[in-house]
């Protein structure tokens, strides 16, 4: 009984909330514009505090995992160390320091661009597979708009451009601003659905992902 | 008041009133959905890697709590509940990550309460619901250690991603494993219809309460989801024809 | 709903149990698990003498026992004719693949027989009771008592553990009404009241009840088999022992004086405790559909993977030779870009119009492993805007967006001329993501309140520097550029920052991938001149290579044209050669259905 | 090039290598370089938001207004309430206290679901209907540029409106729609079949511009990593010659 009306509690807060913040959207009214910039405000501060738990809940996880031996400790070992490192250099010689720059321009700017290349291959065996995968008339066409698209846009092997390139450039560009624009904006606009009906069930309380 | 805030607060109040309309009339006018193969395919799965004895890992993307991006995850996470108690049999219950750390909190607050619920409290791990990296592609980056370590046989992403969709993707489909993979990002969409096994395209990712029988709410709100596209197809054919009757291009 | 692995009628277990229409089907399969159970037993019976002669007993006399009704009183008679009637109810249960009325438990009462057989029925706490029939008698209520219901508090708490194949009716909630609950849990529910209402008096007809002692299958399944077994054997005369002592002695077959708690015996405490939770029945369940799964299990085939695995080595050997070739080779070269896209033009007006005594915003908001790409797609825009010297302001929602910044413009710096904190400040890190953008739309200075790499002399207030005093709004920048390799960012300036920006021209710079969705903001600013949501576009690296073959400064762009050119020729050929592959794939298995 | 430049373009080039081993397969050497991503990333991502969010949020705030001032209204509602929610927040890094900063994860729900709706209606909705609504009287369609103009137009519209339906959940109780013919065992499909279909066939074509857009771009990163591995041999090379 208590839990419910905890819950209730709760469900009433976020509902209250919202409904200043979504109101703000439509009605210029001076009190809701104020009540809404400042729960944003404790929005914005309450998403860097609990971006704080969350690492430190990756730290938990990951020296959990040192402690008890368990599969690929080692792994996180070098996790925890490159995680303290940087955060103990970061904050003492702040991230804007020489110390914090160079391990972000030796470690995670390298690292995530890698990560990037290894993306094209992904794609590429992915769409290389696909119509075997598939084998039905959408996947068919998904791959040779794909390949025409590829075709408009990449250099055209030789001195010049000739006309066939430029043709191609043009299809491309049809391709993509008319077709594409068409059936992304109904996309969007399905998703803008889907998004409205996801974010009112949750302010209706009938979703209440923050428990009871 | 502008008259684009009129127009939103119509939109808003006609959403509000089909999904309590729908809910209401949900027992007597039972909704009849169109298949979608993808979450036919997810519930034999999970099903058998509970029967396998092997981990459901659903990923809530790379999005804020507090950005428009977190619609699917949030989708996501009501979709977590109902595969938390389906998996609350198994020896390996669902593991849930995701990049956004208050996200990371919900899924752990999720998770607390379904088990409460279905009388499993014991199942519940501080360590099930977890931050696996603070930009997206590092988010991406923690991913193969999780589906190898961890014995996860069915990879459910739903949630915010980037191009980092692809890596997601291809990581468990290296592995060999199950993947569903749903966004509301466009181009993370097609990356998921290129790389993933079973991708969910537009707004089927927001679809998962209702297809995997949430509840009543969820039903109601697909409903009144297709009520309002339909409103909005009307809308915009008529629209058209009166800019078209109003004068030339 | 229907299993879709094995067609069996599956219903997801709800709060408390099955709901009402359920409980036959499950009753169903629990029952044919028994008797695949027994089945297995069965065949093993030349193994098990034992406990086959156990479930045989009942089920067909023996000889011997048929020798030994004429011996035994009438009321031990009709005992085990409840034996013998409920186990012939067993086995209509078990071909009607049913459970039994409920009223058929109820009918099994102690206080009935007790008011039919009179006081000579002991009560059965006294430790010398009498043999056989009373204990035999006794066995009745005591596991009836034993599967009391659950207290509401319990079943409150017993958990919900639908399925994920079937489908879940609403009703199945916790807290789910008594009603609602499964016939097998409302029967037990309801035991005491049905027995009350369903029991005739003392004077009901002798018999007549005592036949309808027969139970449901899916309590039949759920007993152990030897739990109602009588714990006196009616031995064969001539096994019986002969009375050797009082005044007896000399007679066969007399009742046993010796107590039955001291006879060998299966405890029926504890076995009759169906204890059964919901999850413990889903597992149950479970077990069961494992059986049916057991023969469905594909194996992986290993030649598959390999082929898989080489497919991926042959591609990713071809492209990183593809790209790597004109790095280290030279060659090949690829043509540069002859016209430039249409919306090229745009920008480069919208720079060359810029008033340099405001300064621009460069919005970076892309995260490091895209910095390969967009410093090389932007660097052309920087270079036009900094040649203008138009003062910079930049900004970050990404943690790493300021490293990055200082990464791109620093070089520049020195070429243009620009100095940190006079016509270059870094405002860094915007908190929030989307949200914080709208209050950053809203009002810059309350929600910028750190710098980045600020050099000395700038105020602890970074807004009251020289360069940022004239700042109030989003539409006091001259321009402002917004940097992003992600679709959902772009249009969360376009939609939610646009039309807050005045007269300030907005400018995406995008990556590739995302342009289709940026482009109806682009061409909705084309088309209602009044509404403007984007005013220019700069996007892929061709684009890029003509923006620097325009400002006649090569750049980034320029440098990558021809691996670039490489890989993508590499591309092309891959998925060709993929689509190749599936259709013939496709028609070949066509062709051998 | 300094020696600090050197040794990060040396340690760079590695890790570039560590992970570009990935293309053979899964190997240690490709863990150890995604646990470091994940090290680094999240330690320096930490330091950013304490060092450029919470401290100004939550600490220069309170030092600007002093003891006597956080009793001002004002201050107690962007200082003091922000401090009791984030140490409520905190409050869920333990499994024991956790369920104490529910209130504060329920305040972040509420806004993000606020404005979750807001935005997809602002943002997409209204914009997005009204820019698909757009004339197509093909009055003055005389030069060859406006009849192009106006099949882009139809295409762009068509491409909107069945893309849109082709999401329909919804479905009669019948189940499929009845075809209109069926001619040499050919169905003809309905027309909200058709339509279907054509929304699907826009969806692929969508999908396939932005998967060779990402197509692209990840090429040019490869390029990009390719290019500093040769300019890092390069730079080796001429130090030690």
């Amino acid at each position: 009984m208590r839990v419910l009306r905890l819950s209730a509690i709760w469900a009433a807060l976020a509902l209250g909330v919202g409904l200043f913040v979504l109101l703000g959207y439509f009605v210029d009214l001076g009190f809701i514009q104020n009540f809404r910039l400042t729960f944003l405000r404790w929005a914005v501060l309450l998403a860097a505090a609990a971006l704080v738990v969350g690492l430190a809940n990756l730290l938990g996880v990951h020296w959990r995992k040192v402690s008890l031996t368990e599969e690929g400790w080692i792994y996180s070992g070098v996790l925890i160390l490159s995680f303290t490192v940087t955060l103990v250099l970061a904050l003492v010689f702040r991230p804007d320091g020489q110390a914090a720059l160079f391990i972000f321009n030796t470690f995670q700017l390298p690292l995530e661009s890698s990560l990037m290349a290894v993306l094209a291959v992904s794609l590429l065996v992915a769409g290389f597979r696909l119509v075997n995968r598939r084998r039905d008339l959408l996947s068919l066409l998904f791959v040779g708009t794909a390949l025409m698209v590829l075709l408009g846009t990449g250099p055209a092997p030789g001195g010049a451009e000739g006309p066939v390139v430029i043709a191609l450039r043009d299809f491309r560009a049809w391709l993509s601003q008319v077709w594409a624009a068409g059936g992304a904006r109904g996309i969007l606009l399905g998703v803008a659905l889907g998004a409205t009906a996801t974010g009112l069930r949750v302010l209706l309380a009938a979703d209440r992902p923050y428990g009871s | 008041m502008t008259v684009g805030g009129l127009q939103g607060l119509v939109v808003l109040a006609v959403f509000v009133a089909l999904m309590v309309g729908f809910l209401a009339v949900n027992q007597r006018w039972p909704a009849h959905f169109r298949r979608i193969p993808a979450y036919e395919a997810l519930r034999q799965a999970i099903e058998r890697a509970v029967e396998a004895g092997e981990r459901v890992h659903v990923s809530l993307g790379t999005g804020s709590v507090i950005g428009p991006e977190s619609a699917p995850a949030l989708a996501g996470l009501a979709a977590l509940t109902r595969i938390a108690r389906a998996t609350s049999i198994s020896d390996r219950p669902v593991v849930v990550t995701t990049g956004d750390g208050a996200m990371a909190i919900l899924a752990r607050d999720s998770l607390r309460s379904t088990y409460q619920e279905v009388g499993a409290s014991e199942l519940y791990e501080p360590t099930s619901g977890r931050l696996l990296g603070a930009t997206p592609l590092s988010y991406a980056a923690g991913l193969p250690a999780v589906l190898a370590n961890e014995r996860v046989s069915v990879h459910v992403l739903s949630g915010a991603f980037g191009v980092e969709a692809g890596l997601a993707a291809d990581f468990g489909e290296r592995a060999g494993l199950f993947v569903i993979g749903g966004s509301d990002d466009v181009q993370a969409q097609a990356l998921f219809y290129a790389v993933a096994q079973h991708p969910l395209i537009g707004e089927e990712v927001f679809a998962s309460g209702a297809y995997l029988e949430v509840g009543t709410m969820h039903t109601a709100s697909l409903r009144a989801q297709d009520f309002v596209r339909f409103g909005l197809i009307v809308l915009i054919l008529l629209g058209v024809i009166v800019r078209t009757l109003e004068g030339p291009l | 709903m229907a299993c879709r692995r094995c067609g069996e009628q599956l219903k997801p277990i709800l709060m408390g149990g099955l709901a009402d229409d359920e409980a036959d089907e499950n009753g169903d399969w629990l029952e044919r698990m028994r008797r695949e159970a027994e089945s297995l037993s069965g065949e093993d019976e030349s193994l098990e003498a034992e406990p086959a002669e156990e479930q045989e007993l009942p089920a067909a006399p023996s000889g011997s026992d048929r020798l030994a009704d004429a011996e035994i009183p009438d009321w031990l008679d009709r005992i085990r004719e409840t034996q013998t009637g409920e186990l012939r109810a067993k086995a209509a249960a078990e071909a009607a693949a049913g459970g039994a009325p409920a009223r058929d438990v109820s009918a099994i009462d102690d206080s009935a027989l007790r008011a039919r057989l009179g006081p000579s029925l002991p009560t059965g706490e006294g430790a010398a009771e009498p043999a056989g029939p009373a204990e035999s008698v006794e066995e009745l209520p005591t596991w009836l008592q034993d599967v009391s219901p659950e207290p509401e508090a319990e079943r409150k708490a017993s958990p919900w553990v639908p399925a994920l194949i079937g489908e879940a009716p609403e009703a199945a909630q916790p807290g789910r009404p008594a009603e609602d609950l499964p016939e097998w849990l409302g029967e037990i529910d309801t035991l005491k009241e049905s027995i009350e209402q369903e029991l005739p008096g003392p004077a009901a007809a002798p018999g007549s009840d005592l036949a309808q002692a027969t139970l449901p299958s899916w309590l039949e399944a759920m007993r152990p088999v030897e739990t109602f077994r009588s714990v006196v054997q009616i031995e064969a005369e001539e096994d019986q022992s002969v009375e050797s002592v009082g005044p007896l002695a000399g007679l066969r077959g007399v009742l046993l004086a010796e107590p039955v708690v001291a006879m060998p015996r299966t405890s029926t405490v504890g076995s009759m405790q169906l204890d059964v939770t919901e999850r413990q029945y889903a597992q149950a369940e479970l077990i069961h559909k494992m059986v049916e799964e057991e023969q469905r299990e594909q194996s992986v085939s290993p030649r598959k993977g390999t082929r898989l695995a080489l497919f991926r080595w042959g591609i990713a050997a071809l492209v990183l030779l593809a790209v790597a070739l004109p790095v280290f080779g030279g060659s090949p070269v690829f043509a540069l870009p002859r016209l430039a896209p249409q919306e090229l033009g745009a920008l480069v007006e919208i720079v060359e119009r810029l008033p340099v005594d405001r300064p621009a915003l460069f919005v970076f908001d892309y995260e490091p492993g895209n910095s390969g790409e967009l410093d090389a797609v932007a660097g052309a825009f920087f270079d036009q805007v900094m040649a203008r010297g138009v003062p910079l302001a930049t900004l970050t929602t990404r943690p790493a967006g300021s490293a990055l910044a200082k990464g791109v413009l620093d070089d520049r710096t020195a070429r243009f001329g620009y100095v940190s904190g006079q016509s270059l400040l870094h405002l860094g890190y915007l908190s929030g993501g989307p949200t914080a953008v709208q209050l950053f739309a809203i009002s810059p200075r309350a929600s910028i309140l750190k710098g980045f790499d600020l050099p000395e002399g700038i105020p602890d207030d970074l807004w009251n520097a020289p360069l940022l005093q004239g700042i109030q709004s989003l539409s006091d920048f001259s321009i402002v550029a917004v940097i992003t390799s992600g679709t959902e960012s772009a249009r969360i300036w376009a939609e939610q920052v646009g039309s807050r920006m005045g007269e300030t021209p907005l400018v995406m710079v995008l990556s590739a991938g995302a342009e289709p969705l940026v482009r109806p903001y682009f061409d909705f600013q084309e088309q209602r001149p009044g509404e403007r949501l984007v005013d220019g576009i700069l996007s892929g690296l061709p684009a890029a290579a003509s923006y620097e073959l325009r400002n006649a400064r090569p750049g980034l762009a320029l440098a990558r044209w021809n691996p670039f050119g490489s890989g993508m020729l590499a591309a092309e050929l891959i998925l060709l050669a993929g689509v190749g592959y599936g259709i013939v794939n496709w028609w070949l298995g066509r062709k051998t259905g | 090039m300094s020696i600090a430049d050197l040794i990060s373009s040396v340690l760079a080039s590695i890790l570039t290598v560590m992970v570009l081993s990935y293309l053979v397969g899964d190997n240690p050497l490709f863990r150890v370089a995604m646990h470091l991503l994940v090290g680094s990333a999240a330690g320096y991502a930490g330091a950013v938001a304490i060092n450029n969010v919470l401290g100004p949020g939550l600490v220069d705030p309170i030092l600007a207004a002093g003891l006597e001032g956080l009793l001002s209204p004002s201050v107690l509602v962007t200082v003091l309430v922000p401090w009791i929610l984030v140490i409520t927040l905190m409050l869920k890094v333990s499994p024991a206290t956790s369920r104490f900063g529910t209130p504060a994860m329920a305040l972040l729900v509420g806004v993000g679901a606020a404005v979750v709706v807001g935005g997809a209606i602002t943002g997409t909705l209204l914009p997005q209907s009204l820019t698909s609504m757009r004339s197509l009287n093909p009055a003055g369609v005389a030069s060859g540029e406006s009849l192009e103009r106006l099949l882009e137009l139809v295409i762009v519209l068509v491409g909107t409106l069945s893309t849109l339906f082709y999401f329909r959940f919804s479905r009669r109780a019948s189940g499929q729609e009845t075809p209109l013919a069926v001619l040499a065992g050919l169905s003809i499909p309905g027309p909200l079949s058709l339509l279907r279909s054509v929304g699907g066939a826009f969806i692929a074509i969508t999908f396939g511009v932005m998967y060779a857009g990402a197509v692209a771009a990840s090429l040019i990163v490869m390029a990009e990593r390719v290019q500093f591995l040769s300019d890092t041999l390069s730079n080796l090379l001429g130090v030690s010659g």
